[in-house]
C-alpha cells in the first residue's frame, strides 16, 4: 500500500494534491513554491484529476478565488511562498473567519527586502496569528503526510479552519528524498468527501457570507474562531491516529527526541531539526544529556503539552528561523517561554535566531547552542538571551 | 554519520549537473539506499557555474545542509578548474575527483594543485557526442562515478536509468539508448592514475 | 422584447429592508440588472456601499447567495466561485445552472480591484462584473476616485483657492474592458431601463466575461435634489459626458445619440459637486471638460463607425 | 412567459430566529453567515421617511416607471399592474413622484398624515 519513491519536497506535496484531487486550485507561482504549482498544472493537462486550475494574477487573487471556491461548497487549494503569502495577507484573515477549510503548502522563503529566495520562517510565522493551523514539516515525508492529513482536518466540523503546511524553501522543496507515498484509494477514503453544511452553490438554501458584521457579533464569532482553534488540537491528534493506522507513521504535536531524561534541549522547527538530531545523537555518544523538541504545530500552540515535555530540562534554546524585531526574540521565543511561566523549577530559556534568507545551518552551528546550554546548566546563568547564530559579528 | 557517501557536482548552468545528482539519488533510492540530491540554488543562469549535491547512506539521512567536505567531487566543465571556483575546497585526504576532460589524471592533478586524494578523468563530452549526438557530459560522468565508486550496482543502475530515461523520452528511443551507451563507455573508459 | 408588465412578475432578488440611502442609484441599477437573470444566481460585491448596506449582520437584503470577500477582489472571489461551478458541474455533483455577478463601485473597479477585474476577464470566466459608477469612493465619504469627473468636488479633491477640485479627467474603464477583447461589455445608465435590461440580459447570455459599467448617482456626493436622479441620469447622457455603448464580440456599437447638442455644463450645474466652477476665475475648467467630452465623443463615433457630426 | 426563481425558504425561519443578539457565542452559526436569505425583508425601513408617496389610482396607468426606478423594491406589483407602496420599506426618496408620467403619485408631509390619523382616531 505504501510506496517507497524519490521526491522532492515540492514534488512530494504536488503529489498529495494531486491525490487529495481537489475540486479547484487557483495558484500564481513564486519561488520556490512555483514547481507545485507547475506539477499541478501538467496534472490538470493531462487530466489526472477533476481540478479547475485558476490561473491567477496574483497571490492576492489566487487566496480570493480559492475562498470564492472554498465558499462555493469546493474542496479548494493554493500555494504560496514569501512575498505571495505576504500579498495574500488580508484574504488569509477573511478564509480563516469566513470558517473555510482550505489547505495551502507554504514553501517557507523569507520575505523582503532586500529580495531574498532563501528559507526562513518569517513568512508563515508572520501569517501566524491570522486564524490559520500551522503544521510544520522537517522533511518531503512529513510535508506530504502534512497535507493528506491537513484535509481531514481542516475539514472537521469542530474546526472548520484553514490550514498551512510548510516546508523550508529549496532546502525540503527543490532536494530530493526518499519517502513513502500513499495509494490513490487510501488517500480518498482517508479524506473523504466534502460535504459543507452551507455553501454559495445551493439554490435551495441560498447564503450570504461576508457580510457587515458590526459590535453587537463580531466579537461572538471571533470566539468561535477561538473555539474552533481550540478543537482543532484534539482533531489534530485524532487524525494523527488514522494516519498512523493507515502509514504506520507517527504524528503528535510535536516530536520529541531524546528529551525524556535531558538536561539540555532545544526547540526547533522543519528541516534543521533533522541536523539537530544528529548533533544529539553525538552529544548522547558523549554521554551529555541532550534532547531535542520538533515543533510540528504551532497554531493551535500546543503550551501545556510543550510545558510538560520540557519540565525536567535545565537549560532550553528556542531555535528561531525568523525574526519579530520586537526586541524579545523570535515568534517561538516568546509563547514557549510563556508556556514555562507556571512551572515550578527554575529552568533556563533562552532565544537563538538563525539561518535567516537561507544561511545554512550547519552541525557545528547546532553543538554550539547545546554548548552554551551545557554552560547555563553549570552555572545557571546565561549572557545573552538572545543570540544570532552564524551571523558575521 | 560516517557511513553516508557526500558528492558534490560542480558543472555550468545547462549542463546537467542538478540533473545528475537527482538521477543518480533516484537509482541510489531504487536500489534500497537512503538519498539526498539537491543543487545549491542561487540567481544563477545558463553558463554561470552550478554546484549539486548527493548524500547517499544505508541509514536514513536527517541531516539538512550543504555538504561541507564532499567524499567525491564530480567536475562536468574542466574550464572551472582555476577559475574563481575552488572544486578542491574542504575535500578529505582520501577523497575523489572525476573530472570531464581528455586529459590524463596526472595532468589534472598538477591543475587542481592538490597532492592528496584520487583523480579520475573521462573524456565525457566525446563520449557524449559520439553516443547521443550532442555534448551532455552528465549521463556519462555518472557511469565513471559508478565505476570509481561501487556506489550503486552497475546493472541496477543502468536499469533504472533506463526505467527513468524511458519515462522522459518515450517518443525518443534514440536518446535513452545513447545514454545508455555514454554510460557503458565512460564506465569502462574512466581513468585514474 | 420583455415589457414591464411582464418583468414585474419576476422574484425581486435583492429585497427591502436594506440600507442603501434613500433613493441611492444603486439600489436601482442593481434590481434592474438583477431583473433580467432567469437561473439561480451568485452576487459577489466589492466592499463598498451596496455590499455593506445590504448585508448588515444578521440581515440580508440578497434572496440569492451571496459572498462578499474584501475591497479588491470580487471579481476574483467570483471567478473561484465559477469555476468550483464547474468543476462540480464537470464532476455530477451540482445539477442546477447559475449564473455569477460581480458588483463593485467606480474605486472597488477602477482602482483597487482593476487588476484582480481584469486578471478575471482575461482567463475568461463566465461572469458579469457590473461597475456601479457613482465617481467617488461613497461608501467612505466621498473621496476621489480614477472615475471621478474633472473639477468635481470631493473630500480629497476639494473646491480650494488654489486647486478647485480634481485635477484629471475620468479614465475610460468600459474601453480599457473592451480592450481585454472578452465577448461583451457595455456602458449604460438605468434611465434608459430598456437599454440597460437588454445589456444585462446580453450580458448574462454571452459565453465567456462580460462588463457593464453603470451610472449610479449619488444624492448625498453628488450633491442634487434626490427624486431629480432620473434628471441627473438623462442629462448625463444627453450631454454625451456618459455615452451609451456597447462592444459586442469586438464590434463597437452606439446605442443612443443625442438629437441636440446640449452643452456638459447643462449636467454640471445640477449638481453641488461642480458649483464651484461656475465661478467665473473656474469657467475654463468648464471650457476643458466640454472640450475633453467632444474629444472622446468624436472617438467613439469613430469607433462605432457613427459619422463625424 | 412567468418566472419565478424559487429560491428556497430552507431553514431561513429557523435561521432567522437563531441570529438574535441575547444568543451567545456557542448558539450562533458560525462565521458570520446568514442563513436565511432575504431576512432584511422584515427590517423596517420605512421609519426613514419623512414624506410619503401616495397614489391616486384614478390617474394611474399602470406603466410601472414607478416600480423600475425605487431603490428599495417598495412598489408591489400584482399580476403586471401596481397594486400598492411598500410602506414598511420605502424611505420616501421621492424618485416614483418624478418618473411618474401621469403625475399619479403625490408627495405627503408624514407630519401631515400622522395629524390626520390622529385626528380620525379622535373622532371615533
Amino acid at each position: 500500500m505504501n510506496k517507497r519513491v524519490a521526491l522532492t519536497g515540492n514534488e512530494a506535496v504536488a503529489q498529495a494534491m494531486k491525490q487529495i484531487n481537489p475540486d479547484v486550485v487557483a495558484a500564481y507561482p513564486i519561488t520556490p513554491q512555483t514547481e507545485i504549482v507547475q506539477f499541478f498544472s501538467s496534472f490538470v493537462a493531462n487530466g489526472q484529476v477533476d481540478t479547475e486550475f485558476v490561473t491567477v494574477e496574483s497571490e492576492h487573487s489566487a487566496m480570493s478565488a480559492t475562498v470564492g471556491a472554498a465558499a462555493a461548497g469546493a474542496r479548494a487549494m493554493t500555494a504560496t511562498s514569501a512575498n505571495g503569502l505576504a500579498l495574500m495577507w488580508e484574504v488569509l484573515y477573511i478564509a480563516a473567519s469566513n470558517r473555510l477549510p482550505i489547505v495551502m503548502p507554504v514553501v517557507n522563503r523569507a520575505l523582503s527586502a532586500p529580495i531574498n529566495i532563501h528559507c526562513d520562517h518569517s513568512d508563515s510565522m508572520g501569517a501566524r496569528d491570522s486564524g490559520w493551523i500551522q503544521l510544520y514539516s522537517e522533511n518531503a515525508q512529513e510535508a506530504y503526510d502534512n497535507m493528506i492529513q491537513a484535509v481531514k482536518i481542516a475539514e472537521n466540523p469542530k474546526v472548520l479552519l484553514p490550514v498551512m503546511v510548510t516546508m523550508d524553501g529549496f532546502i525540503i522543496s527543490h532536494a530530493l528524498e526518499n519517502l513513502e507515498i500513499i495509494d490513490d484509494e487510501s488517500v480518498k477514503n482517508f479524506i473523504g468527501t466534502y460535504k459543507p453544511d452551507h455553501y454559495l452553490l445551493n439554490a435551495e438554501n441560498p447564503i450570504t457570507m461576508g457580510p457587515l458584521d458590526l459590535y453587537d457579533f463580531y466579537f461572538e464569532h471571533k470566539r468561535q474562531q477561538a473555539e474552533a482553534m481550540k478543537n482543532a488540537k484534539d482533531v489534530i491528534l485524532e487524525v494523527a491516529g488514522e494516519f498512523k493506522k493507515l502509514t504506520g507513521r507517527e504524528y503528535g504535536f510535536f516530536e520529541a527526541y531524546k528529551l525524556d531524561d535531558a538536561e539540555i534541549a532545544v526547540i526547533i522547527l522543519n528541516s534543521a531539526a533533522g541536523t539537530a538530531k544528529d548533533v544529539v545523537d553525538e552529544l548522547r555518544a558523549q554521554g551529555k544529556k541532550a534532547g531535542l523538541l520538533k515543533l510540528r504545530v504551532f497554531r493551535p500552540f500546543p503550551y501545556e503539552e510543550i510545558a510538560a515535555a520540557v519540565k525536567n530540562v535545565k537549560a532550553l534554546a528556542v531555535m528561531d528561523r525568523a525574526e519579530t524585531f520586537s526586541n524579545f526574540g523570535g515568534p517561538v521565543f516568546a509563547p514557549v517561554r510563556s508556556a514555562l511561566f507556571d512551572m515550578k523549577n527554575d529552568i533556563k530559556v533562552v532565544n537563538y535566531i538563525y539561518g535567516l534568507g537561507g544561511r545554512d545551518v550547519v552541525p557545528e552551528d547546532v553543538a554550539r547552542v547545546y554548548a552554551d546550554l551545557e554552560k547555563i546548566k553549570e552555572t545557571g546563568k546565561y549572557d545573552n538571551l538572545i543570540t544570532y547564530l552564524g551571523v558575521r559579528e | 554519520m560516517s557511513n553516508v557517501v557526500e558528492i558534490r557536482w560542480h558543472g555550468r548552468g545547462g549542463q546537467g549537473a542538478k540533473t545528475a545528482a537527482l538521477l543518480l539519488a533516484e537509482s541510489a533510492s531504487q536500489v534500497g539506499k537512503f538519498i539526498q540530491g539537491f543543487p545549491e540554488y542561487g540567481p544563477e543562469r545558463m553558463g554561470a557555474p552550478v554546484t549539486a549535491y548527493n548524500r547517499i547512506s544505508d541509514k536514513p539521512i536527517r541531516i539538512h545542509c550543504n555538504i561541507a567536505n564532499p567524499n567525491v567531487v564530480v567536475v562536468l566543465d574542466p574550464t572551472l578548474i582555476g577559475s574563481t571556483t575552488d572544486v578542491a575546497k574542504g575535500v578529505p585526504e582520501d577523497g575523489i575527483f572525476i573530472i570531464n576532460t581528455n586529459k590524463s589524471p596526472e595532468e589534472m592533478r598538477k591543475k587542481l594543485g592538490i597532492k592528496t586524494g584520487k583523480v579520475y578523468t573521462v573524456d565525457a563530452n566525446q563520449i557524449s557526442l559520439e553516443t547521443i549526438g550532442r555534448v551532455i557530459p552528465n549521463t556519462p560522468l555518472m557511469g565513471a562515478l559508478i565505476r570509481v565508486t561501487g556506489i550503486i550496482p552497475y546493472e541496477a543502475f543502468v536499469e533504472d536509468t533506463k526505467k527513468q530515461l524511458e519515462k522522459k523520452f518515450r517518443s525518443k528511443p534514440e536518446v535513452i539508448e545513447g545514454n545508455l551507451k555514454a554510460i557503458e563507455r565512460a564506465y569502462q573508459e574512466v581513468k585514474g592514475e | 422584447m420583455a415589457n414591464l408588465k411582464e418583468l414585474s412578475k419576476k422574484e425581486e432578488i435583492l429585497t427591502g429592508g436594506h440600507r442603501l440611502c434613500a433613493g441611492c442609484g444603486h439600489g436601482i441599477a442593481t434590481r434592474m440588472i438583477l431583473n433580467a437573470v432567469d437561473d439561480p444566481v451568485v452576487v459577489g460585491c466589492a466592499t463598498g456601499c451596496l455590499e455593506v448596506a445590504t448585508t448588515i449582520y444578521p440581515y440580508t437584503a440578497w434572496r440569492c447567495s451571496f459572498i462578499h470577500n474584501a475591497f479588491e477582489n470580487a471579481a476574483a472571489t467570483i471567478s473561484g466561485v465559477e469555476a468550483a461551478y464547474r468543476s462540480l458541474k464537470k464532476q455530477g455533483k451540482l445539477k442546477e445552472n447559475f449564473k455569477f455577478i460581480a458588483f463593485g463601485g467606480d474605486g472597488g473597479t477602477y482602482d483597487i480591484g482593476f487588476q484582480s477585474l481584469s486578471g478575471a476577464m482575461e482567463r475568461g470566466h463566465n461572469m458579469v462584473y457590473v461597475c456601479l459608477d457613482n465617481g467617488a469612493y461613497m461608501n467612505t465619504g466621498i473621496q476621489r476616485s480614477s472615475a471621478t469627473p474633472r473639477g468635481a468636488d470631493t473630500t480629497t479633491s476639494p473646491a480650494g483657492t488654489v486647486i478647485p477640485g480634481k485635477q484629471q479627467f475620468r479614465k475610460d474603464l468600459a474601453a480599457i474592458m473592451a480592450d481585454h477583447h472578452i465577448p461583451y461589455v457595455a456602458q449604460a445608465s438605468p434611465n434608459n431601463w430598456k437599454d440597460l435590461y437588454n445589456k444585462a440580459k446580453k450580458a448574462f447570455e454571452v459565453d465567456g466575461p462580460a462588463f457593464i459599467n453603470v451610472m449610479a448617482p449619488c444624492p448625498r456626493g453628488w450633491r442634487y435634489n434626490t427624486p431629480d436622479i432620473a434628471d441627473i441620469m438623462r442629462l448625463a447622457y444627453e450631454t454625451r459626458y456618459w455615452p451609451l455603448f456597447e462592444v459586442e464580440n469586438g464590434r463597437w456599437k452606439l446605442n443612443y445619440k443625442p438629437k441636440k447638442y446640449v452643452p456638459v455644463e447643462e449636467w454640471l450645474k445640477l449638481q453641488g459637486r461642480f458649483r464651484h466652477l461656475f465661478n467665473p476665475e473656474n469657467r475654463h475648467i468648464i471650457d476643458e471638460i466640454q472640450a475633453e467630452v467632444d474629444r472622446r465623443w468624436d472617438m467613439l463615433l469613430e469607433r462605432c463607425g457613427e459619422k463625424k457630426e | 412567459m412567468t418566472f419565478n426563481r424559487n429560491f428556497g425558504q430552507g431553514d431561513k425561519v429557523k435561521a432567522a430566529e437563531a441570529i438574535t443578539p441575547d444568543k451567545g457565542w456557542k448558539d450562533l452559526p458560525i462565521g458570520g453567515i446568514i442563513p436565511a436569505a432575504g431576512n432584511a425583508e422584515s427590517y423596517e425601513t420605512g421609519d426613514w421617511r419623512t414624506f410619503r408617496p401616495v397614489c391616486i389610482s384614478e390617474k394611474c396607468v399602470h406603466c410601472l416607471m414607478c416600480w423600475r426606478f425605487c431603490p428599495d423594491s417598495a412598489i408591489i406589483p400584482e399580476d403586471g399592474k401596481f397594486k400598492q407602496f411598500d410602506y414598511h420599506h420605502c424611505k420616501g426618496c421621492g424618485i416614483c413622484v418624478n418618473v411618474c408620467p401621469t403625475k399619479a403619485i403625490y408627495f405627503v408631509s408624514e407630519d401631515e398624515i400622522s395629524k390626520a390619523d390622529s385626528e380620525e382616531k379622535e373622532k371615533i
